[in-house]
């Protein structure tokens, strides 16, 4: 697919476009990333959107896991915080917070974690700590939480994150969880297997190529080559069959409206 | 021998200036009640530990209790930051705060090794991160079976704990169901544990279901019941988590004087937790009870 | 998609020759029909790991499966000693077996470590006593931030667990009340894991107290119903231990041909648990039962 | 007092002797070393009888913790092993076995516990797992079991076993549990804080002086220095006062006789 096709296509969709937003789009990329098989370690917002609408659609038998502890939650709304009662009522297990990430983390129990970030690097090494310098910081972030041992464990690591210029630099300015480190041959020689499968921004859906570099691998109907790059601190690759994200399905839709975030918490919804 | 008294009798007798300190709970029951009440007694230099400082050290630091605050992530659970610990971290307002940060498995294992009596737990933790270089209390360490490596941390042994349960009885012992967090670990490493309930039970009732029981009365120094005494977190089975009050936060704590107005009304302007579930109105109250839904029964037997 | 299948079956298919093999449960929910099964089937050169062989390994030791046990007390608890370990051990009958040797506490961390997928565990074990000695698998660490020291134990991770509880669902969540043990670790820290329950429930039974829970679906390969599994062990609520077969092991297994001739009848002359249970009569499991004794109900609350 | 005065206490007492056995002395005796505050792991056999002795008379706030987990239990009748189905129903809490040792033993919250063993030296380091080389053993006994941590963590251990020449050696063969190594500061160079509180046995009552060395400080009424002496593998101290070992009140000979042991699985009872 070449640039000149990426924009025919966009602009035929663009009444198409008016039904959907790229908040609702970024949920639902991040739902086809998943398998009905997988055990997911939920983060809170669109990751859990998307792991909501995933197990109502293709994947029923996704097991939701959350860093509270909680084993198979099945939450009848969308909980505002990761430790929300309704995660735990209903469950099939509730873990102290050590066993949690002692043997379901640590001991490789989870496939997929959803991590977002301040910053995110051309080894998909993200930053959640600090802007700045760590002891005189421009700006003090939450800090890792789950989120180091969640890119060191999980197979597949998911991240979700709009893309502005500031948070995709070259280089982060404190590596709070691991991508690639410098590299997939990096992050071997620290021990870590799996490493980050995909990166869903407003713009795209990026991936990382054999030496761990990230590349874009399809855009959204609504953006284009230039708009990426021009947000990128370094030359960001793009995939050679470059396509066109696929649009969310009527149903979807329906879903994310009616069910799941019917006052729009986490998505802006066209009218 | 009974341990019950009230919140402001256990924080005057537990809580010293410069103590370190953990409310422990991780979404579920924290103990907002406790954290009023120092604020209140004015204690100061205190270091705040515990994973998540969510809005009850946000109010804490705003209050100026705080000279050092050790976690592991400092946000508003699904809303932002915390704009107190924000403006403490990065402008010294209203004390400077020193920082002591972990991963939420990091600081697990630190609080483990404190309730083991270890010298340092293993994880495989901090991998690739830049968090080690700056903590001295995190450290690597080669396994002696193989050529294999993890990271150590220290361990971590607050001098109070606060935690909360749904029941106890009199001598402390306490049943907690739903989310249970780091709640047992932050009692048994810490020296001083007050323990908080929504309602004191019969020993009988413990010895029912013993499985249920998270804290014994061997950690435990005081019993306060005290209902409703986490609002805005929740109690499983009692009352929901209020949402509206961590997404308003953002905007409460958005200055130094919005802030300070809400700590005269809420904490400064109510005697106790009595007043303050008072203040918030029934209405309120009601709507975040949740239907009733009971555990499917287990038979213990009685064997003679 | 259920997991539930036969003992038979279950043991066919997860248990090979040469394996190493977890039976877990501590005095309670020992999985005596599983160690039957096992020998019905005549698997051999088995290594048996368990804290406390108890009976079920004597007669595994006694029907020649065992080339290895992995233990921390081997007796008869309250009674004296286990026979054919002992003829095992100190006269090679009817096999050699090569002994690896812990404290309970050292054994429990060394699963602990398996079930962590952590290269070691280190605790304040083996002090002052020459065990560490005859066992490579105990080192000694120093601590990274103090001139303390530890022992390290390394992981523990059978090939196959077999774990009992009372209550599971088809896919193998499981509830178990009563003392819990080392079960959960065993099935954490093993690559195969039969699951045997009292009896089957809805996933809605397991999912109406999720802090009951003690093994999930993520780590059950097969799921077997068999009432009395664990008889002469007990499970909690639904029979007790029977200690007559306890008190009368020290005869049973006192020479060769009588614990033979116990095999013969109990294990080679019936085909499954059905059979065993049917022999043992209905006399003898009415006085096992226990009165019913239900734990105070607990409310997790419906949240919408 | 002398040997004499002993003795003669002894020949005195013939016919009160007759109304309780040395295993119910044992019992008793072990019993008043409790007080009413300790958390006590107890054993099987004559320690759950000193237990529940001391329970029902002096010390009725004893807390009795299991190796097998279970927290303040309070069984009915005296169970046969430490992980009978009477010690969880209606006990205080229940506790994964690791957690027990981690939590509670190695913790230190745990005051006093009981052990037995084959052989125990003069320091009170006792042997519970071999006789012989352990490597081709005359007897191979059943092991450590939770004894060897339960001697480095409660703050008294207490030992009960019978006095026979076998069981009293200069040196035992094998070290499971650690008494006082060879002499208190071996124990303190280990780091290990309390250590064995007394040895009771069906001759008398000993106890550890200021080297860590085994002394008699108690005779039962029925014992001699002289039968103590001939079967210890070392001249065995004997206190400058020494007492005779109280005798069983008439309650605590009931509460043994017809509550606690009636089967008389763990004393022998005097017709």
């Amino acid at each position: 697919m070449t640039t000149d096709e990426t924009e025919t296509d966009t602009e035929t969709e663009t009444a198409r476009e008016r039904a959907y937003t790229n908040s609702e789009l970024m949920v639902v990329a991040a739902a086809r990333e998943l398998e009905s098989d997988d055990s997911v370690l939920v983060g809170i917002g669109k990751p859990n959107l998307a792991c909501n609408v995933a197990k109502r659609t293709h994947a029923p038998e996704l097991r939701m896991v959350y860093e509270s502890g909680t084993i198979g939650s099945n939450p009848k709304t969308p909980p505002l915080s990761i430790g929300d009662p309704g995660l735990a009522a209903g469950a099939l297990s509730i873990e102290p917070m050590r066993n949690g990430f002692n043997y379901y983390l640590q001991a490789g129990r989870l496939d997929v974690g959803f991590l977002g970030g301040a910053q995110i690097d051309r080894y998909g090494n993200i930053n959640s700590t600090v802007i700045g310098d760590y002891d005189d910081p421009i700006v003090r972030l939450p800090g890792s939480g789950g989120a180091c041992e969640i890119a060191c464990h999980v197979d597949r690591t998911m991240i979700i994150t709009p893309h502005t210029e500031r948070r995709f630099p070259e280089e982060v300015d404190f590596i709070t969880s691991p991508g690639y480190v410098d590299g997939r041959e990096g992050r071997e020689e620290l021990g870590l297997d799996g490493g980050p499968e995909a990166v869903i921004t407003d713009l795209g859906v990026y991936r990382f190529n054999d030496d761990g570099e990230l590349y874009v691998d399809s855009l959204h109907p609504s953006a284009t080559r230039d708009e990426i790059q021009s947000k990128t601190g370094w030359e960001i690759e793009f995939a050679d069959d470059l396509q066109q994200t696929a649009e969310p399905t009527d149903e979807e839709l329906r879903l994310i409206r009616e069910e799941l975030d019917p006052e729009e918490l986490y998505t802006d919804q066209a009218e | 021998m009974s341990k019950v008294t009230s919140m402001h009798d256990a924080v005057a007798t537990a809580v010293d200036d410069g103590d370190s300190l953990y409310l422990a709970g991780f979404t579920h029951l924290i103990p907002f009640a406790a954290g009023h009440e120092i604020i209140r007694q004015g204690r100061t230099d205190l270091e705040l530990i515990r994973a998540t400082p969510d809005l009850i050290y946000d109010q804490l630091i705003a209050a100026g209790c705080a000279r050092k605050v050790t976690f592991s992530w400092a946000g508003n659970p699904g809303v932002g930051s915390l704009p107190a610990f924000r403006r403490a971290a990065e402008e010294g307002y209203p004390t400077e705060i020193e920082l002591e940060e972990y991963t939420h498995f990091g600081m697990i294992a630190a609080l483990e090794a404190g309730a083991s009596n270890l010298p340092f737990m293993p994880l495989r933790g901090f991998i690739g991160s830049d968090l080690p270089e700056h903590n001295d209390n995190i450290a690597r360490v080669e396994s002696p079976f193989d050529d294999d490596y993890v990271y150590a941390v220290a361990p971590i042994e607050p001098d109070v704990a606060v935690v909360r349960a749904q029941r106890a009885d009199e001598d402390g012992n306490a049943h907690l169901w739903g989310i249970q967090g780091e709640v047992k670990l932050a009692a048994l490493a810490a020296d001083t544990v007050i323990l908080s309930v929504e309602e004191q039970c019969s020993e009988e009732t413990i010895r029912s279901d013993p499985n249920r029981t998270v804290i014994t009365a061997d950690e435990v120094d005081h019993v306060v019941v005290e209902p409703y005494g986490s609002h805005p977190s929740y109690a499983q089975g009692y009352y929901g988590r209020d949402n509206e009050a961590y997404l308003s936060w953002a905007e409460t704590a958005a200055d130094r004087d919005t802030v300070e107005a809400w700590l005269d009304e809420w904490v400064y302007g109510v005697d106790d937790r009595r007043e303050y579930v008072e203040k918030l109105g029934t209405e309120r109250i009601l709507d975040l009870e949740p239907e009733t839904a009971y555990a499917t029964p287990v038979n213990m037997g009685e064997y003679r």
